[in-house]
């Protein structure tokens, strides 16, 4: 696809641009691929403070982050979402921030509970106000921590943020 | 219809191949691996004989081949093993310079 | 005929491998067409539980590994004979019996000579 | 012609065997989810039914990242090794009388090999990442693979004393003249030795070492992501099925049903395998993991010298029964 | 106290797996046994009165504004430093008019002390928790936000919102006596609020209390389980 | 692309047959964020070295800029498995600086909700650790457990996991006739429920391999490792401060200490079991001895308090209000330092205050006892393997909240 | 014509992958190399009618013998030979002693003649299987040496561990002979 | 915690040393000089059958009031808490530790378990402990400034740490979302 050049390239919106005529296929394509990977939330496992046992919560019997097909995944290579659940101090924002470059695109960050979100009641030398200062976060769930139902509110916004997206999947974006 | 000879030759290219590997390799487990080759080229032409002379005997005798081929590797790679952990190394040049 | 014989039931076999490998490489390069590839330097670099690479990783193993695999290496020409072994074992009988023994006693001299040195003792 | 029809038949193989996998995954996170009084995929489809085609989706259109340390031309090809391996070893299922791709007369033997080779899939997919999680696993992957391959060949032997082949349709045959019609009443240790050797073969808890997830992330597969991760998720997964069909074609007879119920002989065969992926499931829901060495210990010191003792038992009883 | 330890297994029960049976005849119960996932979009947890949720600014019913005056205790308790109350003193009475008060949800870490020390009981906090969002700037409430949260409140209808008190507030630092009349009858007169539970309330079965209960359980085996 | 990776450490000659692996930040079995570098020879460790302070968020600097009740709300954080707890020790604490007394009701709602707290913590401890070796099934059933838990508290505070509970000089809020219903319900079932887990994995084969004979300390090697709680008493030293000095209500509650004696994996775990059982027949004993009476004291002091000497928080009020005075200035705080320890589900928590007559304490230090067991991880983990270090890390029951502070 | 270009294929990609292997500088990628060569010997097998000697081929060669050589390579640290430029030597030598070779064994298969056809016919092995066959001429002719692979073998399992035991202060006096800086590792 | 009798005999073993002692919430404490804080400290855990150490932390003494204007007080000072399991008496031990000679004994040889609480003391207050064997910063990064436990420190911290400018620097550089910078408190 190396001999389009821009020109030929038909913009929908800003930053986005289709091959003409391809658009017939675009919109389903996208309908498709947005709903598969709305309905396949792969959550790395990592948990920073207090909002983890939420998280964990959040995934267990009486929550179960499965029914939405969500599941956690060890390893940032095969998830989708990083869910910063807890405070982020400044020792730990570098790991963070390579474990969310570890991830292929399309990738996703939650920022779960006060702390990352905005540092919360740690405005200390120590801590990262803000997971935003660093990472594109997607959704921010207030709370701290936020309620187990809260965290799924926040993965529901965030299918519904993928539902809106427009091809995201094209070389050519 | 495939001559014999064909056989004859593949192992025969293989046999030589393995015979240059052995001898211009400086890794001693990439040696191995040529004696390998130059081993299965022999199993070649006692499968190529046994069926072309309708006769079980090379097929029975590559079997036992194969059999010893690993109680050889075996052996072999412990010695390499052995080196390695002696000399620290597994280049056949170095093991020469370091004999003293 | 000798030279023209074709084991024509393994032919499945090979398509189907033909079609194993096309699969694999057809859904990995029509996938490239629609993937976003966006690498760079951070995102390749191996993963180390969010560290940074510290060493290279290709080093040493434990000695363990290569008598397990000797002694793997020893059991399976074993197994290798024992499949004939059990196919002609109807018709051979009680000899055949003692044959296997014997040879299975040889072999089982080596097993525990492993164990007794330790070989199968990972823990130490 | 001929060769159409057998495109045609590999083909609807290949789609049905990839539909299996797919399924294969939401049986399993319904029913474990069920064991832990969760509900499993719900919300994706009619009760989750299409959550796997949403994983499918998401991991085809997933980025592909190829380390910049890795050997690339090996980190490439070990998921097709795999997944070409165990789909190679499909092809010798005897599904129904005459139902196999392939009969061939070795096939058991094939199982083996192709078995093998996957292995070298797994152990190339450690090294090629050349990170240290993965090669870890690849090591453990391949120390687990050699040490039970042996007590699989072994425990199979009996079998193959009783049937005296190595064709698997043959087997069942043989096994449809038994008392029964299932080897595993005959042979109950060696199905023993080979189910908790299957466990190992196939990764599967308590044996799922390579993977490791609280130990080693996720081992070998670390590095992968996107369609090459799901190739090695498909890759196992058919490896399940293969393994499990291997432990009904040689013990729990075939196609046969008990009783001789007159039922379509596939579905029979398709029912035995599903109650064995049904106990993986089980297993996985239930047990916990073994360590390193006890695996190996359990490989070694346990089922080896069973199945050796199973066929001199064998061995012995066919003699005196002459 | 020494552990206890369960008895080993004997032979036999190592042969069988027993144990591993059992446990998997546990795992083989819980499959057949109802979920116990509430299906949360559909299903809403239990929330109780007193949920340290959303902020809210309670909506005065005769003047339509918020009930704050200004004395800022919320902002000094606060330990997140979350509050912030911008007034102006009305020079005719020298009361003071609140202009703003904002309220950062993301740094809240919804303690609830601005709800226990306010004396008007003007601002609280609901029990929704549902309010994520994809942008900072809309959970950064300022005084409107807050008094459409509390509309929004008290306008679903589930248990017991449109009297949406706690309970068992009482600011803390000065009597009841000196509370605004508002405050004071914040709880509403149709509550029944219980007697003080004692011990003696209830009635639990005395033989049951003892200690040693779980000794029937775990009979002792002074030998230590060695596998 | 272009940029090469360097490798800052590289291999040192000799060293070769030593494999180095980063386990954490970002690992499933490190609970949280705690890092471990160790050197395998194979899987065999034979150097440990855990780095910490991936969560240091500067706790005990922010508590010199916080009033003490502020400060309190800093506690839920430390060991937010037990946050309960950790506010009792914290109130327990700063009680006895400021010499305030706590009323008879608010001890035992106190020892309730510390045994509530620990069952809590404990019920995550075996789940995470059964997780750990493997056993998923486990995990899941004691979350469910411990939701129950999380409900009544809350119902009882209005949060689930940072309560925020206790206030100095008694406690927050009432327990309702509907909390103490779902506690006795919980109580009673709570031993049958244990023992269903126990099932699938207190006689298993595989788990008794697991864990006996791992990461094995003895008692005084225990003692000189600082260890507290159960992973001491699982060595078999008697130390538990809820007999030693007695805080809440303990004083009148029958409880026996479960103590273990090999000192291995296994012994710890039966201890913590064994604690909770324990732990819920003293919550049987709370609920039916509790007493009538206030929750608060009434010298306790206001949720506002001036944070120096002589500044008051006053601040002008609407004339129509009323309200004259809104805190008294508090002059009594004391000079002088203390130290109060108290049982956590983890072990001793101690708070040491040192006071300079402030309303913020001039300094706070924690004592918690997750960094003083993960220190002592470098010396149990060494020689075993790498699954083992899994399960010690495990069976220590760190936190990293509360390590890091 | 189709055995014929089977035979061809497997040929080439015999000859191909022997040299890679010889050529490769990655042992591991020469392991590589010789699997695939492995796998299309027994396909060779195949055409040759001896299907249970191919299956052995790949079980026993390239299930375990190569197994046994990778872990050999991993065992041991062989990222210096992918750096260095000579890691072949005297090619030039060694080319003319192959090709010599080579000539001779041409030579020498000139004179082959088909001898007397055994009873082992295309149709007899398939009668009764090839596995059968050849288990009926091993476990009835060729008893002794049958029992001598098991002697060989039993050598080679007591060798092979006696050859890799290790003594680790023993490797450890090595490591400080070679490296005298070396001290004990304090540090980190 | 009843008073022990082991001050006195502190006192008369190491008069030299104990500068202080007092009695306050019930709970024994004696302020010491820093010279022979290891003798001292093993001679509570072999005498006096202390063998818990219950914590062990430092403490900046340089704006506290009653510290001011006295002598005996140095600018920090390393607290010690040991009780006796079988007795169960404890004391607290005030080491002062100057300003100028910002160094103490370690204790790690008789307590394995003091390691890392050492190393917070160093990390936090930058305290030395000398013959400890590995004296590292445990909870902030290697290259950070500063001991943020010291009076001076403010809460914020001084400056940025390198790490985290990088970091952010990196961020800019690797964004392809919209920045927004966090909002700070209205301390």
């Amino acid at each position: 696809m190396g001999q389009l050049n821009e020109n030929d390239l038909v913009k929908i919106k800003d930053g986005v641009s289709f091959i003409p005529g391809a658009s017939a296929l675009v919109g389903p394509l996208n309908r498709i691929i947005n709903w598969g990977r709305a309905g396949s939330i792969w959550p790395v496992t990592f948990g920073l403070a207090c909002c983890a046992i939420e998280m964990m919560v959040a995934g267990s019997s009486t929550n179960d982050l499965d029914r939405f097909g969500i599941i956690f995944r060890a390893s940032p290579r095969q998830a989708d979402c990083l869910i910063l659940a807890g405070t982020i101090t400044k020792k730990m924002a570098p790991v963070i921030r390579r474990v969310y470059d570890q991830m292929p695109e399309p990738r996703y960050v939650l920022a779960m509970g006060s702390c990352a979100c905005s540092g919360g009641l740690f405005d200390t030398y120590a801590v990262v106000q803000g997971g935003d200062n660093f990472l594109p976060v997607d959704v921010y769930i207030p709370g701290c921590p936020p309620r187990p139902e809260a965290l799924i509110e926040g993965l529901i916004t965030l299918q519904k943020k993928i539902n809106q997206e427009q091809g995201r999947w094209s070389q050519l974006v | 219809m495939i001559p014999v000879s064909w056989y004859l030759s593949l192992s025969g290219i293989l046999f030589c191949i393995g015979l240059y590997g052995f001898l211009t390799r400086r890794n001693v487990i990439v040696m191995f691996l040529c004696i390998e080759l130059m081993l299965n080229a022999a199993n070649l032409n006692f499968v190529a004989f046994s069926h072309y002379l309708s006769d079980l005997r090379g097929q029975v005798l590559t079997f036992f081949i194969i059999a010893v081929a690993a109680a050889e590797a075996a052996i072999g790679l412990g010695i390499v093993m052995a080196l390695y952990r002696n000399k620290q190394t597994v280049y056949s040049d170095e093991i020469n310079e370091l004999k003293g | 005929m000798p030279g023209s014989y074709l084991p024509s039931e393994y032919l499945p076999i090979l398509m189907l491998l033909v079609t194993g490998i096309a699969f694999g490489v057809l859904v990995l390069w029509i996938g490239k067409l629609f993937r976003v590839q966006r690498p760079y330097f951070e995102k390749l670099v191996a993963y180390e539980s969010g560290n940074p690479p510290t060493e290279e990783p290709r080093m040493r193993f434990s000695v363990k590994f290569y008598t397990i695999a000797i002694l793997f290496i020893v059991f399976d020409v074993e197994a290798i004979f024992l499949y004939p072994w059990a196919l002609v074992f109807n018709k051979l009988g009680l000899f055949a019996l003692l044959e296997m023994f014997i040879f299975i006693i040889l072999l089982l001299i080596g097993y525990v000579y492993a164990w007794k040195k330790g070989n199968l003792e990972w823990d130490n | 012609m001929q060769i159409l029809i057998l495109l045609i038949q590999i083909a609807i193989l290949v789609a049905v065997v990839l539909l299996h996998v797919a399924y294969a995954t939401y049986f399993e996170r319904k029913i474990i989810g069920h064991m832990q009084v969760r509900m499993g995929p719900m919300l994706v489809g009619w009760h989750g039914l299409l959550q796997p085609i949403a994983d499918g989706i998401k991991s085809f259109f997933k980025e592909d990242i190829i380390p910049d340390q890795a050997d690339k031309s090996l980190f490439l090809a070990a998921p097709i090794i795999c997944l070409a391996a165990m789909m190679v070893s499909l092809s010798v299922l005897p599904f129904a009388k005459g139902w196999a791709l392939a009969d061939i007369n070795v096939g058991l033997l094939f199982i083996f090999a192709m078995s093998s080779l996957a292995s070298y899939g797994i152990i190339l997919a450690g090294w090629a990442s050349n990170s240290k999680y993965t090669l870890l696993g690849g090591i453990r992957s391949m120390a687990q693979v050699i040490s039970y391959e042996i007590a699989i060949g072994l425990s199979l032997v009996g079998v193959m004393m009783l049937s005296g082949t190595l064709n698997l349709s043959q087997i069942v045959e043989a096994q449809g003249n038994s008392f029964f019609g299932m080897f595993i009443i005959s042979q109950p240790v060696a199905f023993f030795v080979f189910f908790i050797a299957m466990l190992a073969e196939t990764n599967r808890v308590p044996f799922d070492l390579p993977e490791a997830e609280t130990e080693l992330v996720s081992g070998y597969i670390t590095e992968y992501s996107g369609m090459r991760y799901a190739m090695f998720f498909m890759a196992e997964y058919i490896g399940m099925f293969v393994m499990a069909s291997i432990g009904v074609v040689c013990f729990l007879g075939g196609w046969y049903g008990p009783f001789a119920v007159p039922l379509f002989p596939p579905i029979w065969f398709i029912l035995k395998v599903y109650f064995i992926m049904f106990l993986f499931i089980w297993i996985r829901a239930t047990l916990p993991r073994y360590r390193y060495d006890q695996l190996m210990a359990i490989g070694w010191k346990l089922l080896i010298p069973l199945s050796l003792g199973n066929i001199f038992i064998t061995g012995l009883a066919m003699t005196l029964a002459q | 106290m020494k552990i206890q330890y369960k008895p080993k297994r004997d032979l036999l029960e190592t042969i069988i797996h027993l144990e591993i049976l059992q446990g998997l005849a546990l795992t083989l119960k819980k499959l057949f046994s109802k979920p116990i996932t509430r299906e949360y979009p559909g299903e809403m947890p239990p929330v109780y009165p007193g949920f340290r949720g959303q902020h809210a600014l309670v909506r005065d019913p005769v003047s339509g504004t918020s009930k704050c005056i200004a004395c800022l205790r919320c902002s000094q308790a606060c330990p997140a430093r979350c509050i912030r109350v911008k007034y102006h003193i009305d020079e005719s009475n020298g009361s003071r008019i609140v202009d703003n008060y904002e309220i950062e949800a993301l740094r809240c870490v919804y303690c609830g002390y601005c709800v226990e020390v306010c004396p008007v009981n003007a601002v609280t906090m609901t029990d929704i928790f549902e309010y994520s969002s994809t942008d900072r700037q809309s959970l950064h409430f300022d005084k409107e936000r807050l008094l459409e949260n509390w509309d929004h409140f008290t306008k679903s209808d589930s248990y017991e919102r449109q009297s949406y008190v706690n309970p068992l507030w009482r600011p803390r630092g000065f009597p009841k006596s000196r509370l605004t009349a508002s405050s004071r009858e914040s709880v509403p007169k149709n509550r029944k609020i219980e007697k003080q539970f004692t011990g003696t309330k209830l009635g639990i079965k005395k033989n049951n209390k003892e200690a040693g209960g779980y000794n029937n359980l775990y009979p002792t085996h002074g030998e230590k389980n060695a596998h | 692309m272009s940029r090469k990776i360097s490798f800052n450490c590289p291999v040192q000659a000799g060293d070769e047959d030593r494999y180095r692996i980063q386990m954490g930040p970002q690992h499933p079995a490190t609970h949280g964020v705690l890092r471990v570098d160790l050197d395998l020879d194979g899987e065999i460790i034979r150097k440990c070295n855990p780095h910490v302070g991936y969560l240091h968020r500067g706790f005990e600097k922010l508590a010199e800029h916080r009033t003490y009740v502020q400060n309190l709300v800093l506690t839920d954080r430390l060991d937010y498995m037990a946050a309960m707890a950790n506010n009792v020790g914290y109130c327990e604490a700063v009680e006895k600086l400021l010499a305030i007394e706590v009323p008879q009701r608010s001890r035992y709602l106190r020892t309730m909700v510390c045994e509530m707290a620990r069952l809590a913590s404990h019920l995550l401890w075996l789940a995470t650790h059964a997780l750990d070796i493997g056993a998923m099934t486990v995990f899941l059933y004691c979350f469910r457990e411990r939701e129950e838990l999380l409900e009544i508290f809350a119902e009882l505070c209005g949060s689930r996991l940072t309560n925020t509970y206790t206030r100095l000089g008694g406690v927050r809020q009432d327990v309702t006739h509907s909390i103490m219903m779902k506690l006795e319900k919980f109580v009673d079932s709570f031993p049958s429920n244990l023992e269903e887990y126990e099932t699938l994995i207190d006689t298993n084969r595989i788990w008794l391999k697991r864990t006996i004979d791992v990461g094995t300390v003895g008692a005084d090697e225990a003692v000189g490792l600082c260890l507290t709680g159960a992973s001491l008493r699982g060595s078999g030293v008697d130390y538990d401060i809820r007999k030693h000095f007695p805080y809440a209500a303990y004083d009148f509650m029958d409880f026996e200490v479960p103590l273990g004696e090999t000192g291995d994996t296994y012994a710890r775990y039966r201890c913590r079991i064994e604690e909770m059982l324990q732990s819920n027949s003293i919550l049987r004993q709370c609920i039916e001895r509790m007493p009538p009476g206030p929750i608060i004291g009434d010298d306790a002091p206001d949720l506002i308090m001036p944070n120096k000497p002589g500044r008051k928080v006053e601040v002008d009020v609407p004339a129509q209000q009323s309200l004259i005075k809104l805190v008294e200035d508090r002059e009594t705080f004391m000079e002088g330092d203390v130290y109060v320890a108290t049982e956590v589900p983890k072990g001793e928590l101690g708070f040491y205050f040192v006071s300079d007559g402030n309303g913020t304490p001039y300094r706070m230090h924690i004592r918690s006892p997750s960094f003083l067991h993960i220190s002592a991880l470098k010396t149990m983990a060494k020689g075993s393997m790498l699954a083992d270090l899994i399960a010690i890390i495990g069976t220590l029951d760190v936190v990293l909240g509360e390590c890091d502070r | 014509m189709l055995i014929k270009s089977i035979f061809l294929y497997c040929a080439l990609v015999i000859i191909t992958t022997a040299i890679l292997t010889v050529r490769f500088r990655n042992p591991v990628h020469s392991v590589l190399a010789v699997l695939v060569l492995f796998f299309h010997m027994a396909g060779l097998y195949l055409l040759l009618n001896a299907e249970f000697l191919a299956a052995v081929q790949v079980i026993v060669y390239a299930g375990a013998i190569l197994v046994l050589y990778l872990f050999v390579v991993f065992l041991v640290n062989v990222k210096k030979e992918i750096k260095t430029d000579r890691f072949i030597a005297s090619y030039k030598i060694a080319a003319i002693c192959s090709f010599l070779v080579f000539v001779l064994l041409i030579a020498g298969s000139r004179s082959f003649l088909i001898g007397p056809s055994g009873k082992w016919t295309i149709e007899a092995v398939n009668r009764i299987t090839h596995t059968k066959a050849i288990g009926s001429e091993i476990f009835s002719t060729y008893v002794l040496p049958f029992e001598i692979v098991a002697l060989i073998l039993l050598v080679a399992v007591i060798g092979g561990i006696l050859l890799a035991k290790q003594d680790k202060q023993e490797d450890f006096s090595i490591h400080k002979k070679r490296f005298p800086q070396l001290k004990e590792d304090n540090s980190a | 915690m009843e008073s022990t009798g082991i001050i006195p005999r502190l006192e008369v073993s190491y008069p030299d040393d104990v500068l202080h002692s007092y009695q306050y919430c019930g709970q024994d404490v004696v302020l010491t000089r820093k010279k022979h804080i290891l003798d001292i400290c093993s001679f509570i855990r072999d005498q006096c059958a202390m063998n818990h150490l219950m914590f062990l932390c430092a403490v900046d003494n340089s704006r506290r009031k009653e510290a001011i204007g006295k002598n005996e007080y140095e600018r920090f000072e390393v607290v010690y808490q040991f009780y006796s399991m079988t007795t169960k008496h404890s004391i607290r031990i005030r080491a002062q530790v100057p300003d100028d000679d910002c160094s103490i004994e370690s204790i790690t040889s008789l307590w394995p378990g003091a390691d890392c609480l050492e190393r917070e003391c160093f990390d936090l207050m930058g305290i030395h402990f000398s013959s400890h064997p590995d004296l590292r910063r445990i909870l902030m990064p290697e290259d950070w400034k500063g001991h943020p436990l010291r009076k001076e420190y403010p809460l914020r911290g001084i400056g940025e740490w390198a790490g985290y400018e990088t970091l952010k620097e990196k961020s800019l550089e690797l964004r392809t979302f919209d920045y927004r910078s966090s909002q700070k408190g209205n301390e």
